[in-house]
């Protein structure tokens, strides 16, 4: 109902030319997505948005993106995915529609992004427009200097809904990042141990199992663990610095003893 | 020369003028003695200013003075320095204003393109949008619309002043109708809120 | 029935309506096309407003719109209305609304901070919260819930109204810098790395 291969003709020189292409690729940045492209695009047609070609349109805009390719511009994915959809509506358009078939037809394709392109482009004129407005502040005052008077419905307290939302969005904030904080803590760091054992060192002539040197009083089983953990890390080290030794018989799981390095 | 107006248009006037927000007529009323007319002293106080430079206005049914709109370009009031609206701003404030009440991805949906996260909280933060209860769909998305200060900040007595919103509605373009996502186009990636897959 | 007020005099008028202090011939004048008849427009204006509910007043030179000062008892004028609600105070009901009904100590667990006296009071002289009944517990202690007062307030429909965490997520409020992140330059990853690195 909208397209036709005979209305295209009529636009066969109306193709947007190379320099047009290469300002829109270079603006990319100035646009809300691909739609907003296409309502450049289809603006260029100098038609009422009603009677746009949407062929023309649709290869228009693959020109565009074989354009931004060519200045290896890297796209955002809607924009490749707009591109795909528009390559298959421009085969729906051109092939004969096949019967009993599910999918729908080119020409709804077409009316859907047709009144995609007016909606949108009814909503930035009417953005203008409101924008354009007499606005309260700017060109429309309230009294400077209002005495005030107590308003029964209103409440004594400024407070707005934003405010209230806004509070408690700070304040979940808050404790999601508290959260963050109190998790490390609970756990007994490598350079605790080190600095532990280090001073126990001196004091460790003769082989004493490994969970001797455990800081006492920890609470919580990961908390220990992690102490155990942290100080056979910090004996490894020291034993790597040469200022302890390090024995394991039995294989693996069997107790492990330190002592200071005889020196 | 004293009082030739009638006292109870007085006091009305004394009340809007005093008063540091619009007003609706409930509460002008407990400020009135019982019985007052009050819809029919407005009417009376809002012909009294229609042509002066200071004019009775209601917007969305709260009443408030303001200085005439054919002022604007002569009044040189030092103002606080506006922010400038980001388009994205202007274009989604237009789609609330238009479409309400819509979820935000309804939003991303007509703009093709999805929200970034500060554009809803400054609209929501400058008063003009407020959540206006949860769509019954599943997820239950929140629908979003315009404030009364909406109405006020852009001098419109009601939603059906909004520019050309006639036009649009006969149009069909202000109909709640599936556009291109449904023809296989794919919404814009909408991050979190893939509640409202609707579709 | 448009402006047979002089255009000058519908100016001046404005001008002193909108002013947030009293202003002086000179700051008047300042604000007019150059030749215009202050000191006459002036006199013309306040014989205007003599007899009505707003008057003109000069004190010491100093120009302002001011109630009549005979309506002053009806008006019940106070000279600050709008209080400005701790932040505490913002939070405490923000999470009393999300999560009631609570008692006084689990709004401080949630808070992670006492409450401090006056806070719980000050919201339920406001009309916001209510008691809900006692918790079943030792102690027996009495929880909090938002009122009637409160959804009229806010303008909520119901208490299902307000946002839920994705909603306020999807409209900037969880985010550090919500308008900054908007225009694209809020890297709010930063953040939480340098947390995590000083371990």
């Amino acid at each position: 109902m909208t397209e036709g291969a005979a209305t295209d003709d009529a636009f066969e020189d109306a193709a947007p030319p190379p320099d047009r292409l290469t300002a829109l690729v270079l603006d990319i940045d100035g646009f809300e997505g691909p739609i907003d492209v296409l309502l450049a695009l289809a603006r260029d047609q100098k038609v009422d948005l009603i009677h746009v070609s949407i062929l023309q349109l649709a290869d228009q805009f693959l020109a565009f993106i074989a354009v931004a390719r060519r200045n290896q511009l890297e796209l955002a994915a809607d924009y490749l995915v707009m591109a795909a959809w528009l390559a298959y509506l421009k085969s729906r358009l051109l092939l004969p529609e096949p019967r009993n078939d599910q999918e729908p037809s080119g020409a709804e394709m077409a009316a859907a992004l047709q009144f995609q392109l007016r909606r949108l482009e009814a909503m930035q004129e009417a953005g203008r427009q409101l924008m354009a407005r007499p606005r309260l502040g700017r060109d429309v005052f309230g009294r400077g200097a209002p005495e005030g008077v107590d308003v029964v419905t209103h409440g004594v307290f400024d407070v707005t809904l934003y405010d209230l939302l806004k509070a408690y969005g700070e304040h979940r904030r808050r404790i999601s990042v508290t959260t963050l904080e109190i998790v490390p803590t609970e756990l007994y760091s490598m350079d605790d141990a080190i600095r532990r054992l280090t001073e126990m060192l001196g004091h460790v002539p003769e082989w004493t199992i490994l969970s001797r040197f455990l800081p006492t009083g920890l609470r919580g089983r990961l908390l220990r663990r992690s102490a155990l953990a942290a100080t056979f890390l910090a004996s490894l080290e020291l034993a790597r610095q040469g200022r302890l030794e390090v024995r394991q018989e039995g294989g693996p799981y069997s107790p492990i003893y330190l002592r200071s390095s005889a020196q | 020369m004293m009082s030739d107006e009638p006292p109870l248009l007085r006091l009305l006037e004394a009340i809007l003028f005093a008063s540091p927000h619009p007003l609706d007529r409930r509460a002008i009323a407990a400020r009135m003695p019982g019985g007052a007319d009050v819809a029919g002293l407005l009417e009376q106080l809002r012909r009294h200013y229609a042509s002066r430079g200071v004019i009775l206005v209601n917007h969305g049914g709260l009443w408030a003075f303001r200085t005439a709109p054919d002022l604007a370009g002569l009044l040189k009031i030092e103002t606080s320095v506006e922010r400038k609206l980001s388009r994205a701003a202007v274009e989604t404030l237009a789609i609330i204003a238009y479409h309400q009440p819509l979820t935000r991805a309804e939003i991303e949906e007509i703009r093709g393109v999805a929200l970034s996260k500060g554009t809803l909280d400054i609209l929501f933060e400058a008063g003009w949008i407020r959540p206006k209860g949860r769509r019954r769909t599943p997820g239950r998305p929140m629908t979003w619309g315009t404030s009364e200060a909406f109405l006020d900040h852009f001098t419109l007595a009601s939603l059906d002043d909004l520019p050309g919103i006639e036009d649009l509605k006969a149009a069909g373009l202000l109909d709640a109708r599936p556009a291109l996502a449904s023809y296989g186009t794919g919404t814009p990636d909408a991050d979190e809120d893939a509640e409202d897959g609707q579709e």
